[in-house]
């Protein structure tokens, strides 16, 4: 085991794993993060928490992971490196681990573009690999960047994110091989609604061992209309949303739409379990926690395991 | 080769409102070249502002002056005759020339009439684009030819973000992803693997990380 | 601005705007004298340089005439004409003068009777617009 | 075709007659570099066009439009004018002919005869020099611009000649001058001598003669006329009254079988009348004062949007057209008016009408002297004693060698002689060598003055142009205002500034005053700058140092209702000629090699004929033709209307053209691109159904595209097959002559998709092939009923002979309103017609057996704008070519170098298009004579120091001419820039200059207009 985190642990014992999102408030009642994680207890065995997502100003996500681990749930801090230099980075890394947060995903983040600061300097100091690669030098080799030794170093269990959908499509498997070699341990993938280019991208990430060296957490999210539907197909870039799933999706009246949207998110998660490499499911019910439990029972995947 | 804009009118009139005199001094390089601040502009400037001038029911006298580089002190010199009664310098240069200007005429109010962009190349008769942003250390060699540095909206230095999409850059469909360009170049030159090598975080002291750059030519330097 | 006469300036290409006005002299089609005409071999070597100072010195409305899309004597003179033109109207809305006065216009040689038409209805229109703002100032100054 | 093999020993040609026509072959034979001999039995070249007033359908002054020809041809180094000169007697054959010439004494020694005018003053009686002031009989100065510029005498009427001969200082009056006799060896002739018109005081019942207040419309051309007798005014004869109601009458001498006159129409006066009538109501009748009314028989305005003139008429002038032919005239003692009696359709009872004038349209004849002349020159005439040629070969006389163009030949208008003119000059071009020189070579110009380090001192000379300029504004006021312009050295005001006289005058100030600028007043440099270009360098200037002001075309002429401001305008546009011009620098022209080969593209009659011609010549020709084999429309028909085998004479035409060493057919090819100007032009073809690309260089191109034949929907074409066009009914009687033999009845109708509002010219053709297949089916069957249903029949010239026979052979014409067209059914195997006849006054119905349509020809859009794109040429609104003069340069295009034959320039008979392809051709030979063509001096030109090599300039040229050569800067061939500026526009650093249109020039032209426009406020 190279951390404590109970998704290594989960990952190691061959089940399943689970995790969802809990986007803290663009303000500071620690109520509102309480609320949204409580409808998460005991389905998941991750939150992770987004670090001002869309590149608009949110509560840090160092501070709502706080308030989750002071909750008992199990938090996974979300780290861009578009408002962070590297210090910035490093000195948060093991301000949460010594807060007990163990688990991570490092990111390059929305572009400023489409926030509500679009004025904003774009750090990138680091891109997503070598922020990877930064976490895993600070854990393995006790290391700051500059050189320094980290008296207690931080045993990071690190994430990174995937789109098995964006173009080029030929440089998605290797583009998640550089992040492997750079160090993640897990990745959480784009949402998935085209299965069959999934499973084609699976393919190659097999082909490669990929799935030996690093867990994959398969992105759901299901869809609460035709209208979400229709925009995450147009107005979401890297998304992959099939006509089909659009079409199905309109075909019935409004007031089932939500139904639909679950039952096609089971469909898909039912055969996605079926995928060799598949270590889990990422949910992203966005500002949906409260129906996160059903689609998780109804996934079957209830009880969590204890360890 | 440097590119520049001319700044808005209201910007520069603001400038120039208290003068009765000034001279209007363009550059026969770069922005010559990116038709922002040659003799051809500083005509069009010139009229422009006393047009305003007049309209506003003042009078304002424009000196025309075109150099050949403002940024070479040489060059600047000529300037020495010409300065005159003129009460301040609108420059059409870049922001190195307005400084070099500045700091030969010392008692002379010296207003840039210019916003200076990028480092850029020119795609087609009037476009501009950006493409290098003076990092000190040059990663073409292994990036086929294509900086994601001032290239990619998010300097991605191992390549294409989630939001790549045909070819285009999440943030626009106007602006290329760097890493299409990129991995086409590379499929290109047959070297797809060197891909594959992870280019490990920047050491920006060579960019503006390192503070006002210099360049020495000790051979050269007097 | 009662009795107000509007210096118009048109730079009209040889090959067709030129010619047109020619024809509007053969067929007797009167405009308003107002219009003065100034000869280039065509609408693509009107620099917008000269359309601003026509309105520096004192013109209160400036057109540009050349032939007729697709049609122009040098294949795409016009165009790059009319790309100036739209240039320039931004760059007078900048300083507060309407770009409505300077305007491309395009003929072909034959029409005489649209040389006339558009004269008129040009200098019309700045007669309505009344003189060059930067006259009125010139006025209130003194 | 005349002989093709042809001998040239002799290397001159002798042009018979001074007026247009002459003068065009003259300057066509010059300019192709052939000696020429013009001969004059008059005292000054310039023919019957000069006594015009206007011409249409343009209505401008003649005087300026030709006098620039004329005083060419006095310029002219290779033609020797002979006035007041005539053929003797004419011996030898084609080739190595030998003419004697007879010239009259004129008592006057032309080299030194300075026009001064002071005999005239001293001996008013017998020196002729009165511009034009007695129109019954214009004398030697007929008109001012006169060539040569010198007086006469008729010494009959001098009492004292050794008095006079002392009032000349430059004695130049030889009073014992005597006839002199002079053989010169000519390798062929040209007769352009031109016809009389008709004297109506034969006629009785128009009281010519009796009533000074009926006039031929010659005369009322020269009231009109500035230089006339009324200096313009238009008053009556008889009380110099202005009158308020005007009559023409049509056809006066023409189309009528009385004593004395002629059966045939002579072509032009229907066209003169309605010009005439609307330059009356423009110039003279501003509020509506004048009524102005025409009576005619048939309105024949077939040619070229001659019928959109016939609307501009009738709509925009309010002319009266009455469809009436009046036989008396009667003067009115009570109202001393002239009444004139005549009857209509509408109603048969005679009707009178008073009138304040009578103009009478009188046509042409030949004079006796033609007769004997043609007597002495062993050529035929036909029964009207016009010179007969061949129906193939328009301009070709009886005898080898000797041609003919204008009038001589046939009754017709001026473009059409224009078009003959060069035709003839083309034919005979090919008997006599070209002699060795360059016509255009700096030896005979004196020396160019280095104006260079000069201040600029300039002369501004401001033309009146008769009305068009003096009758507007105040020429005194702006001649005074010009002096106060910097550097302005002399101003003063030249009556026609491009008349010699003023011309010469304007040489001299030059030099007296030394000037070393010089600015005109007067019309569009587009037609007048050239000549003044040529008149300062000889007078040792740079040619580029001239600038005119279009005090002309963009003043007077649109400013006529406000003289105040046009005086204003006037005054304005020469202060910027002069701003400009002090800034002008002396520039060289750029000068390159000319390709000699030539592109024809149409392989119809017309660009056979042009292409056969030049190889003739021994040019290289390329012929290109769209289809798969040439021949074009005239491939369809069997016969023309004089009867002649057009098939024949079209395989023959095709067999020779193809075996012709110098032509290259290329069928099946498209124009797909071009390039270059002229002397130096690329064209690139796709060929064939593999379509590949081949790409001609040639130095001239002439368009021979051709129409179509107009196939309407209406009247049941191509729905019933008793419903035919008249290109399908030529080849019925041709090949199936039982079927017309069982036709009962044969209905045609005219002006099927002509005339009207989608196609509102007229086909010109339609009438003759109409006249021409009645006559034919009246041949074959007699006894069939042919009713013919026009609006108009235009059968103009000797046409009417046919109209007049297929009448006397018993075809039924009857007249149809356009909003009362004629109805067609279906019925049985046949058609039943109904129509409204005017002769009976009722409705008629018939059965006939074919229904033949007169559809006429349409431009082929496609090809045209096509074309047109390609070539940047323009187009009429019905998609014809559209030639660089409607009068005096019908086959030129406007842009150099290029020339169009047959009905790609408006629809024409075989006839016409031969003669307008010969026509072209021997344009095209001007041009192709020169070896070098002088690009001018519009170059763009870059200053290298200042450019930043942006490629700005590159990126922007439209033609790819700049490039950034060796030492860093951009690079602008003379040779390949056309010259647009747009380089110079673009240019970020300013580096590049246009000449003749630089910015400081430009900047000067503003400066000058606005000068202190800011102060002066409304």
């Amino acid at each position: 085991m190279k951390t404590d985190s109970l998704l290594e642990k989960i990952f190691a014992s061959g089940q399943l794993a689970l995790t969802s999102e809990c986007g803290p408030p663009r303000g500071a009642a620690p109520d509102k993060v309480r609320e949204k994680a409580e409808l998460l207890r005991g389905c998941v065995d991750g939150v992770n928490v987004t670090d001002n997502q869309t590149a608009m100003v949110r509560m840090s996500s160092l501070a709502a992971c706080i308030i989750l681990k002071q909750m008992g749930l199990n938090p996974i801090l979300q780290m861009v490196t578009r408002d962070r230099n590297r210090l910035a980075l490093q000195s948060d890394v093991i301000g949460a681990y010594s807060h007990g947060i163990d688990t991570m995903i490092c990111l390059s983040g929305d572009h400023p573009h489409f926030g509500d600061h679009p004025m904003a300097a774009n750090v990138h100091d680091l891109d997503s690999v070598q922020f990877v690669n930064m976490v895993k030098n600070m854990r393995d080799d006790g290391k700051f960047q500059g050189g320094a030794d980290i008296d207690t170093p931080p045993k990071m269990f690190i994430g990174a994110a995937a789109n098995p959908f964006a173009d080029p499509f030929e440089l998605r498997v290797s583009r998640l091989a550089k992040k492997a070699k750079a160090g993640a341990d897990f990745i959480q993938t784009q949402c998935i609604y085209n299965v069959d280019k999934f499973e084609k991208w699976m393919e190659g990430v097999r082909d490669r061992g990929l799935d030996k060296e690093i867990y994959i957490m398969a992105g759901i999210t299901p869809m609460k209309s035709a209208g979400m539907a229709k925009y995450m197909k147009n107005k979401v870039p890297g998304m992959d949303v099939p006509d089909e799933m659009v079409k199905r999706m309109s075909g019935v009246p409004k007031e089932k739409q939500a139904e639909e949207g679950i039952k096609i998110c089971l469909e898909t998660m039912e055969r996605l379990k079926g995928v060799k490499g598949v270590a889990g499911f990422h949910l992203m019910a966005i500002e949906w926690e409260h129906r996160v439990k059903e689609i998780v029972e109804r996934a079957g995947l209830l009880p969590r395991p204890q360890f | 080769m440097i590119t520049a804009e001319r700044k808005p009118m209201e910007e520069i009139l603001e400038y120039v409102r208290p003068c009765q005199r000034i001279l209007l001094v363009g550059c026969n390089e770069c922005v010559t070249v990116c038709a922002a601040g040659g003799r051809k502009e500083v005509g069009l400037l010139s009229s422009a502002l006393q047009m305003a001038a007049m309209k506003e029911g003042r009078t304002l006298e424009v000196k025309e002056i075109t150099l050949e580089r403002q940024c070479d002190p040489e060059y600047v010199e000529e300037l020495a005759s010409q300065v005159g009664d003129a009460e301040a310098i609108v420059s059409m240069a870049c922001g190195c020339g307005v400084q070099e200007l500045a700091r030969r005429y010392k008692s002379m109010r010296v207003y840039p009439a210019v916003n200076t962009k990028f480092m850029g190349a020119s795609e087609r008769q009037g476009v501009w684009a950006e493409r290098c942003q003076g990092c000190g250390d040059c990663l073409l060699g292994i990036t086929g030819g294509v900086c994601p540095i001032a290239r990619c909206s998010k300097q991605l230095m191992n390549g294409p973000c989630g939001g790549s999409t045909k070819g285009k850059c999440e943030i626009s469909q106007d602006v290329d992803c760097a890493w299409q360009l990129i991995w086409d170049r590379l499929k290109a030159l047959g070297v797809e693997d060197r891909y594959e090598e992870n280019i490990p975080a920047k050491d920006w002291r060579t960019g503006r990380g390192g503070g006002p750059r210099k360049i020495i030519r000790e051979d050269l330097a007097q | 601005m009662e009795n107000f006469e509007p210096i118009i300036v048109a730079f009209c290409c040889h090959y067709c705007a030129y010619t047109a006005a020619d024809m509007a002299g053969s067929k007797r089609l009167s405009y308003p004298p107002n219009v003065k005409i100034i000869k280039a071999p065509c609408s693509g070597k009107i620099d917008a340089i000269h359309i601003m100072q026509a309105l520096q010195k004192g013109a209160d409305g400036v057109y540009v005439a050349g032939c007729l899309e697709g049609d122009c004597h040098f294949k795409s003179g016009n165009t790059r004409a009319a790309q100036r033109v739209s240039y320039i109207k931004k760059l007078l809305e900048e300083i507060g003068i309407e770009g409505e006065r300077v305007e491309m216009f395009t003929m072909s040689a034959g029409m005489g009777e649209r040389f006339a038409e558009v004269a008129t209805e040009f200098t019309e229109k700045i007669r309505k617009m009344g003189p060059n703002p930067i006259k009125r100032a010139a006025k209130a100054a003194c | 075709m005349q002989d093709q093999n042809i001998s040239q020993s002799s290397s001159k040609v002798l042009v018979v007659g001074g007026g247009v026509g002459g003068i065009r072959t003259a300057l066509d034979l010059a300019e192709a570099g052939r000696d020429v001999v013009l001969i004059e039995k008059s005292y000054s070249i310039g023919g019957l066009m000069t006594l015009l007033d206007r011409t249409f359908p343009t209505n401008n002054c003649d005087l300026c439009t030709i006098s620039p020809h004329l005083s060419e041809s006095g310029r002219d180094l290779h033609i020797e004018l002979m006035t007041m000169t005539q053929i003797e007697k004419l011996e030898g054959s084609a080739g190595d002919f030998t003419v004697s010439l007879a010239t009259q004494p004129r008592y006057i020694d032309l080299e030194k005869c300075t026009a001064c005018g002071d005999c005239q003053r001293a001996f008013p009686d017998c020196v002729r020099f009165t511009p034009g002031l007695d129109h019954r009989a214009p004398t030697c100065m007929r008109y001012p611009q006169a060539t040569p510029y010198a007086f006469s005498i008729d010494m009959e009427k001098c009492a004292n000649p050794e008095e006079l001969a002392k009032v000349c200082r430059s004695e130049a009056i030889i009073i014992n001058d005597a006839p002199k006799m002079k053989d010169v060896k000519i390798g062929a002739i040209v007769l352009a001598p031109g016809a009389e018109v008709f004297d109506p005081s034969v006629l009785d019942g128009y009281c010519y003669g009796s009533e000074p207040d009926v006039v031929t419309s010659l005369e009322y051309e020269r009231i009109l006329s500035a230089s006339g007798p009324t200096k313009g005014e238009l008053v009556r004869p008889s009380d110099g009254k202005k009158p308020k109601k005007i009559a023409w009458i049509q056809c006066v001498g023409s189309r009528s079988v009385k004593e004395g006159c002629a059966p045939y129409c002579s072509s032009a006066c229907c066209m003169f009348a309605l010009k005439e009538a609307m330059v009356t109501r423009e110039r003279f009748s501003k509020d509506n004062e004048i009524e102005t009314t025409i009576f005619f028989m048939d309105m024949r305005t077939s040619w070229k949007d001659y019928e959109l003139y016939l609307q501009r008429a009738k709509k925009d002038y309010g002319v009266r057209l009455v469809r009436s032919r009046p036989h008396n005239i009667f003067p009115d003692p009570e109202t001393d008016m002239l009444a004139i009696s005549y009857t209509t359709d509408a109603s048969a009872a005679a009707q009178t009408e008073q009138f304040d004038m009578v103009v009478l349209a009188t046509g042409f004849k030949v004079p006796q002297e033609m007769r004997d002349l043609a007597g002495k020159l062993g050529i035929e005439l036909n029964e009207h004693s016009f010179a007969k040629t061949g129906s193939f070969d328009p301009v070709a006389a009886s005898k080898p060698g000797v041609y003919v163009c204008g009038l001589f030949e046939a009754p017709k208008d001026i473009p059409e002689t224009m078009v003959q003119a060069s035709a003839a000059a083309c034919n005979a071009a090919r008997h006599v060598a070209q002699h060795k020189k360059a016509a255009e070579d700096p030896a005979e110009l004196p020396p160019e003055r280095d104006v260079t380090g000069e201040d600029p001192k300039i002369g501004v000379f401001i033309c009146d142009c008769g009305f068009d300029i003096g009758g507007v504004i105040d020429v005194n006021r702006v001649v005074e205002a010009a002096r106060f312009i910097p550097n302005v050295a002399a101003s003063e005001m030249v009556g026609h500034g491009c008349s010699r006289e003023s011309l010469e005058r304007i040489a001299d100030v030059i030099k007296e005053k030394g000037l070393n600028r010089v600015v005109i007043g007067g019309c569009s440099p587009r037609t007048h700058e050239t000549l003044f270009q040529d008149t300062i360098r000889n007078a040792g200037i740079n040619k580029y140092l001239v600038e005119m002001a279009n005090l002309r075309d963009q003043d007077t002429w649109v400013h006529r209702d406000n003289p105040e401001a046009a005086t204003q305008k006037a005054m304005e546009l020469i202060r910027m000629a002069a701003g400009s011009v002090r800034l002008a620098h002396p520039l060289a022209d750029n000068v390159f090699p000319v390709n000699k080969d030539v592109l024809v593209i149409g392989g119809g009659v017309a660009g056979m004929s042009s292409a056969l011609s030049l190889a003739d010549m021994g040019f290289k020709v390329y012929l290109t033709e769209k289809t798969g084999k040439l021949g074009g429309v005239a491939k369809n028909i069997h016969r023309n209307i004089e009867g002649d085998d057009v098939q024949k004479f079209m395989n023959d035409l095709i067999d020779i053209v193809q075996r012709h060493p110098n032509i290259e057919v290329i069928t099946g090819s498209v124009v797909v691109d071009h390039s270059g100007i002229a002397g130096m032009f690329k064209t690139g073809l796709q060929i064939g159904p593999q379509m590949y690309y081949r790409a001609i260089n040639h130095g001239v191109t002439i368009v021979a595209t051709g129409a179509l034949p107009n196939r309407p929907d209406e009247y049941l074409l191509g729905k019933n097959k008793a419903v035919v066009t008249q290109l399908d009914l030529d080849g019925i009687i041709e090949t199936a002559p039982d079927k017309v033999k069982s036709w009962n009845s044969v209905a045609m109708i005219q002006c099927v998709g002509s005339r009207s509002p989608e196609n509102p010219n007229c086909s010109r053709i339609c009438c003759q092939s109409t006249v021409k297949n009645a006559i034919r089916i009246k041949t074959i069957n007699p006894d069939a009923n042919v009713y013919v249903l026009y609006r108009d029949m235009r059968t103009p010239g000797f046409l009417e002979d046919y109209y007049s026979k297929a009448r006397a052979m018993g075809v039924i014409f009857a007249r149809y309103e356009v909003d009362a067209k004629p109805i067609v059914e279906a019925e049985g195997d046949g058609i039943r017609i109904k129509f409204f006849d005017p002769i009976l006054g009722r409705d008629v119905s018939a059965f006939v057996d074919c229904l033949a349509l007169s559809t006429g020809l349409v431009a082929d859009e496609e090809d045209t704008e096509e074309l047109g794109m390609i070539f940047h040429l323009p187009r009429t609104t019905d998609n014809y070519f559209l030639e660089e003069h409607v009068k005096l340069r019908p086959v030129d295009l406007p842009i150099p170098g290029f020339f169009v034959a047959g009905s790609a320039h408006a629809p024409k008979s075989i006839r016409d298009s031969i003669a307008q392809a010969q026509a072209a051709a021997g344009r095209a030979q001007t041009f192709l004579a020169r070896d070098a063509i002088n690009l001018g001096a519009v170059v763009a030109h870059v200053d290298g120091n200042r450019c930043a090599a942006c490629l700005i300039c590159v990126r922007a040229c439209p033609f790819g001419v700049p490039f950034i050569n060796a030492d860093g800067h951009s690079q602008i061939d003379a040779d390949k820039c056309h010259g647009c500026g747009v380089c110079a526009a673009e240019c970020p650093a300013k580096a590049i200059q246009l000449m003749r249109f630089e910015d400081d020039q430009l900047c000067a032209q503003i400066d000058a207009l606005l000068y202190g426009a800011l102060e002066r406020m409304a």
